[in-house]
């Protein structure tokens, strides 16, 4: 029987039906592969961090150079206070760690926000009407009526209103495009498990 | 150079400043939000001005950017490992009482413990977590491709079964609004794949048409996606990115604290 | 009538999920072969890699995990071949921390495997994940070696041939995101306009609609959307090159090209969903008004 | 002295170059014409580490010919090759100059073909190079081509510091309403009516991402509420970081409304860190203990499907808030009301009615006005060719 796929395949396709009997009733065989995958996926996180991050960036330059690398202490030290927060009286220290964590993220989403987005976009926009595509505007009268309907601090009058309206029209349709593209990809995922099952376990199996 | 300005000034912010601060709030609470808040300022306000100041010490290969983003891309490397002791308190608790489900509590950290085993070994043994100097997979790859993979895999393939049961329960055209969401996503997936192609499959008479259809069908899901869709999400884009740009600055200069826990109060 | 609506609307939803399975479980048993049509954003990113010059750089960077892998892995495996047909050289990393390094390493072999003659460190090198993307990404903008001090396997940059005229993004001529979630993003918004390196992305049919907002304000070069936009690519390649054939002519072989058999008939299923849950819905709503 | 004696050792260079060219093949094929009026030059506005090089082409190069870039180094100024560039583009950018080290750079044309094994040969004799003043690298103080961002930046800062001190100073400030943001006190009422808890989940992001920042401080008004209702409120979350950062804010916000008294740890809760368990926890929980309001605020991604849909299954009030729109579709179609884009981070200042956050809100407005009117003046000013001030805009 060599044209038996190897023993690989048959764990993956078992645990793939397991994953899949959810969807006839929730049951040991789908509980057993949820948590076994809660589990593979933490180690897989800390395999990966260790080997991929904290050691080639972390540990052995400081390792290799200390007098060049000693500063790599500071993200060492700050990286353990995050672990503070399991002991309750000083979990306070904390705080350190988690602000400088989340305000440097934040300061460099800053940087994305009106340099990458808003500039590049609203450049967009401004286009010689009419152009040679005679529904250019539209794509204009749906930025702008969007930008409208965003707007907060203003009493809403009769014609703000409408172009708000306008503007949330302009959103549905891109939602409705969302759903669209969506179901595409959901369905891909499923596509790629069915293969795998036909054609790498199955069909082996079949000697097809 | 021999002083260097940006290493002196980032290890002062980051490490001199909290450890004093700690120091000093061990018997001071108000310090407890007030230092955190403070260096904060300092680690948001400097990949801006990075940005902005090419000059060596702050932007330079050695300067307090980059130097920072190598800090950071190490304390990431710690923020994703925190939710570990979380999930092994709340297992073990559980299989110490044997509440029910512990059997699958004892699956988790079989799975954790095993692969993760496995990546700590091929990190510290200088072998690695892919593959062997011979070519063979390193069993941490093994897991990964035959347990880890098809697993994430499947759980997400779900979601197919779960959109189509949403598609005949969930999306109704109750109003205008859905009406128009309706119309737009009818479209855009008659529009994406060949559908009258594979109806007219057993009307040989219809493929000419149906293949015509299907063009202008195409052309017209792509002016959907490119005029109106696009209109609506350089809208979002622009209204979100000026939403979050402002919440980054109350965020950076200390003004919005809930996320420390700290209310008005503090 | 009625009464088969209101039966409808309480149906079982399994039976829902049976008919799923089997319209996407039969088109891969028996393929239809249905035609695919190209559209702009996917011609656009095709010919953008057609014209590099023989030696310049790509980065590719794996940035989804296995959830996402049908759409993405034949986007990134097409344009691993098409470096290897145009000479271009590529770098491989991986930014998504649920197992994008797996694929990249998995992808990276199947494409050496096909194409012998690519040497490690000359021609392609894997220069593994990273934790903290964004991070990551504004590192690289300055010195790639800062951000990845060694390869996948542990091997120093300053060994490896390859990286020697390449000291940062700059010195990259495309980066190509195949991309799931947030990070494809940020390419985008961080990394063009900051450092200014060309950006095609091959996104999840989920983030596509956003993206034609960027490939409007030129911020994108090209962009491959979901599994619909790999199978363009498919046919981009087939007709650009026709030793292609070897790859997405196989009966066997999973292609994106094959996928979207499965893709039309479940499109179809769903179209039906929609329409027979809104005619039972407002049917049966008109008889509870009345 | 010093420049006499650099040029002294440039012609050096230059005849010795001449005398020994790099790759020179037996037989001799014709010389090639050189490039004219090399300048090399600090690259302006960066962190250093560049030169740039500008020339015009030999007018009467041949075609398939290139340009190669050779460099010198201080103290033996021996020029090497470092690149070619191809004819007509008449700039190069050298990024891999040391600071304060004083170069010179060398031009010549070349001609070289590939054969089919992709071997370079030589095809004909290079001409001895141009060869620029000596010049060294420096990092500036600014970027210049980033110019407009930074104004851009600063006008936003200014304007959202200048609402808010507006705001503090006591001046009234209208906000429109949000229909989802009014409907929370309506929810959390129903579920104190009917005796069933509410439920909040912040979404799946850590807090590196800003609409999981959001999130947390509309969650501070949602516990308040809950607080003063005496309604059971739960927060399961799949993020660690997040996780602790609710838990932190919901006591807090027991606390200031003088009920710690109702405060239980188990309020906040870790479920688990796989995105999956998660939303397969949390939705059997709706199943079972069937909430009165559901609150999806905050970073979704494909739970959000699953997750909506079985809260409106059981019946629940449903509020969601994104600010990225992919997920959006689901929300606007199974829940009640749906927080859109921005409205999310105008939120927490709708909700507290706090001068600082409103006038923040206020400010966001008026550069989304200053925008709007750009765009407009923008686009009538291009529409008569008068100047296309898009250019102005983008950014590098």
């Amino acid at each position: 029987m060599s044209h038996l796929p190897p023993i690989g395949v048959w764990i993956a396709a078992f645990l793939t039906l397991s994953a899949l009997s959810f969807l006839y009733k929730d049951n040991p065989f789908f509980r057993f592969a949820e948590s076994l995958f809660a589990g593979v996926s933490l180690g897989y996180y800390v395999g990966i961090t260790l080997d991929q991050t904290l050691v080639p960036n972390l540990i052995e330059p400081m390792q290799q150079d200390f007098g060049k690398h000693w500063d790599l202490l500071v993200p060492g030290l700050l990286g353990v206070l995050l672990y503070m927060r399991y002991f309750p009286r000083i979990g306070w220290v904390s705080r350190y760690a988690l602000a400088i964590y989340v305000t440097y993220y934040i300061g460099l989403d800053f940087t994305r926000r009106l340099h990458g987005e808003a500039m590049p976009q609203i450049a967009r926009v401004i286009v010689a009407l009419p152009g040679p595509n005679p529904l250019a505007f539209v794509f204009v009268v749906g930025v702008l009526s969007v930008l409208v309907y965003f707007f907060f601090s203003m009493e809403q009058g009769p014609v703000t209103r409408r172009i708000s309206r306008l503007g949330i029209w302009f959103l549905m349709i891109s939602f409705g495009a969302a759903f669209g593209f969506t179901v595409m990809g959901r369905v891909a995922l499923l596509i790629g498990r069915l293969n795998f099952l036909i054609l790498d376990w199955i069909y082996p199996i079949l000697g097809i | 150079m021999s002083f260097d300005f940006g290493r002196v000034a980032l290890v002062l912010c980051f490490a001199i400043v909290p450890i004093i601060g700690i120091f000093l709030g061990l018997n001071a609470p108000g310090l407890r939000s007030r230092g955190p808040i403070l260096v904060g300022v300092v680690a948001g306000i400097v990949p801006i001005l990075a940005m902005y100041i090419p000059k060596g010490f702050v932007s330079g290969p050695e300067g307090m950017g980059p130097r920072l983003d190598n800090w950071l891309i190490i304390l990431a490397g710690f923020a994703l490992l925190l939710g570990i002791v979380n999930v092994l308190q709340n297992n073990f608790k559980k299989i110490g009482r044997r509440e029910s489900g512990w059997f699958f509590s004892v699956v988790l950290l079989t799975g954790l413990f095993v692969t993760g085993g496995f990546g700590v070994y091929g990190a510290l043994s200088g072998v690695g977590i892919g593959f062997n100097p011979d070519g063979s997979p390193t069993p941490f790859k093994y897991m990964t491709d035959w347990f880890f993979q098809p697993l994430q895999s499947t759980i997400f393939a779900l979601l197919a079964f779960f959109m189509a049961s949403a598609a005949f329960r969930a999306f109704r055209a109750r109003n205008v609004e859905a009406t128009i969401l309706l119309i737009a996503a009818g479209l855009v997936m008659l529009g994406r794949v060949p559908i009258l192609e594979f109806l007219a499959v057993p009307f040989p008479f219809f493929h000419a048409a149906a293949a015509s259809g299907s063009q202008a069908l195409g052309k017209l899901t792509e002016w959907i996606m490119d005029v109106p869709n696009g209109a609506a999400q350089s809208g979002i884009i622009i209204g979100a990115a000026l939403g979050a740009a402002s919440m980054a600055i109350r965020v950076i200069l200390g003004i919005e604290r809930g996320y420390l826990g700290l209310g008005k109060g503090e | 009538m009625r009464a088969f609506l209101e039966r409808l609307l309480r149906l079982d939803r399994r039976w829902i999920f049976l008919f799923v399975l089997l319209s996407v479980a039969i088109p891969i048993v028996i393929p239809l072969g249905l035609p695919v049509t190209t559209t702009e954003s996917t011609r656009k990113a095709f010919e953008f890699i057609e014209a590099m010059k023989p030696g310049d750089t790509v980065l590719i960077s794996f940035d989804y995990g296995p959830s996402s892998a049908p759409e993405n892995d034949p986007m990134a495996e097409a344009v691993m071949r098409q470096c290897a047909i145009r000479k271009l050289r590529f770098i491989v990393i991986a930014l998504y921390p649920l197992g994008g390094l797996n694929l990249a390493s998995n992808a990276v072999a199947k494409v050496v495997a096909e194409y012998p003659d690519l040497k490690y460190g000359v021609d392609y090198v894997n220069l593994g994940y990273k934790d903290g993307a964004s991070a990551v990404m504004r590192r690289m903008g300055d010195d790639i070696a800062g951000a990845f001090p060694t390869d996948e396997a542990g091997t120093p940059l300053a060994q490896i041939p390859m990286m020697k005229g390449i000291a940062s993004l700059r010195q990259v001529q495309l980066v190509f995101t195949v991309a799931t979630g947030i990070i494809g993003e940020w390419w985008i918004t961080q990394v063009h306009p900051q450092v200014g390196t060309p950006i095609i992305i091959g996104p999840t049919a989920v983030s596509a609609p956003k993206y034609y907002a960027f490939l409007n304000s030129g911020q994108l070069e090209g962009m491959l959307g979901g599994m619909k936009g790999a199978a363009e690519y498919e046919k981009l390649m087939r007709a650009a090159h026709p030793e292609m054939e070897r790859f997405y002519g196989s009966t066997r072989d999973f292609t994106a090209t094959k996928g979207m058999d499965g893709q039309t008939v479940m499109h179809t299923v769903v179209l039906l969903f929609i329409l027979l849950g809104n005619l039972a819905f407002f049917l049966t709503q008109k008889r509870a008004v009345r | 002295m010093k420049s006499a004696g650099i040029t002294l050792i440039g012609l050096f260079l230059a005849a010795n170059a001449f005398a020994a060219p790099i790759d020179a093949p037996a037989t001799q094929p014709p010389v090639l014409p050189i490039p004219q009026n090399l300048v090399a030059k600090d690259k302006p506005g960066d962190s250093g580490g560049a030169v740039v090089l500008t020339w015009t082409d030999p007018v009467s190069l041949p075609a398939g010919a290139d340009i190669e870039v050779l460099r010198a180094e201080p103290p033996a100024y021996d020029l090497q090759p470092i690149d070619h560039v191809a004819a007509g583009a008449g700039t190069y950018t050298d990024t891999s100059a040391k600071n304060g080290v004083a170069y010179r750079y060398g031009l010549r044309s070349s001609l070289a073909t590939t054969d089919s094994t992709g071997a370079v040969s030589v095809a004909a004799a290079t001409s001895a190079p141009v060869v620029s003043e000596p010049v060294s690298s420096h990092d500036n103080w600014f970027k210049v081509e980033r110019t407009n961002s930074f104004i851009a930046s600063v006008l936003f800062v200014i304007i959202v510091l200048g609402s808010i001190q507006v705001a503090r100073s006591g001046k009234e400030i209208f906000i429109r309403r949000i229909a989802g943001l009014n409907a929370i006190d309506e929810a959390i009422g129903r579920a104190t009516e009917i005796g069933k808890k509410v439920m909040y989940i912040p979404g799946i992001q850590s807090m590196d991402d800003i609409q999981t920042v959001a999130s947390v401080a509309i969650l501070g008004h949602v516990a308040r509420s809950t607080a003063r209702y005496g309604t059971d409120l739960e927060v399961p979350n799949k993020d660690p970081l997040t996780f602790a950062s609710a838990r932190e804010v919901v006591r807090a916000s027991y606390l200031e409304e003088g009920r710690p008294d109702l405060f239980r740890e188990e309020m906040v809760n870790y479920v688990t860190y796989d995105q999956f368990a998660f939303t397969a926890a949390v939705s059997a929980k709706m199943t079972r203990e069937k909430p009165a309001a559901i609150f999806l605020v905050g970073y979704f991604f494909a739970e959000s499907l699953i997750l909506a849909e079985t809260g409106q299954s059981t019946g629940a009030i449903q509020i969601a808030g994104q600010a990225d729109p992919t997920q959006l579709p689901f929300f606007v179609a199974t829940c009640d009301y749906t927080l859109i884009g921005e409205e999310l981070y105008a939120a927490s200042a709708y909700l507290s009615r706090e001068p600082v956050l409103l006038g923040s809100i206020r400010g966001q407005d008026i550069a989304k006005g200053i925008l709007i009117l750009i765009a407009i003046a923008g686009i009538l000013l291009a529409s008569v060719h008068l100047v296309d001030i898009s250019s102005w805009i983008r950014t590098k």
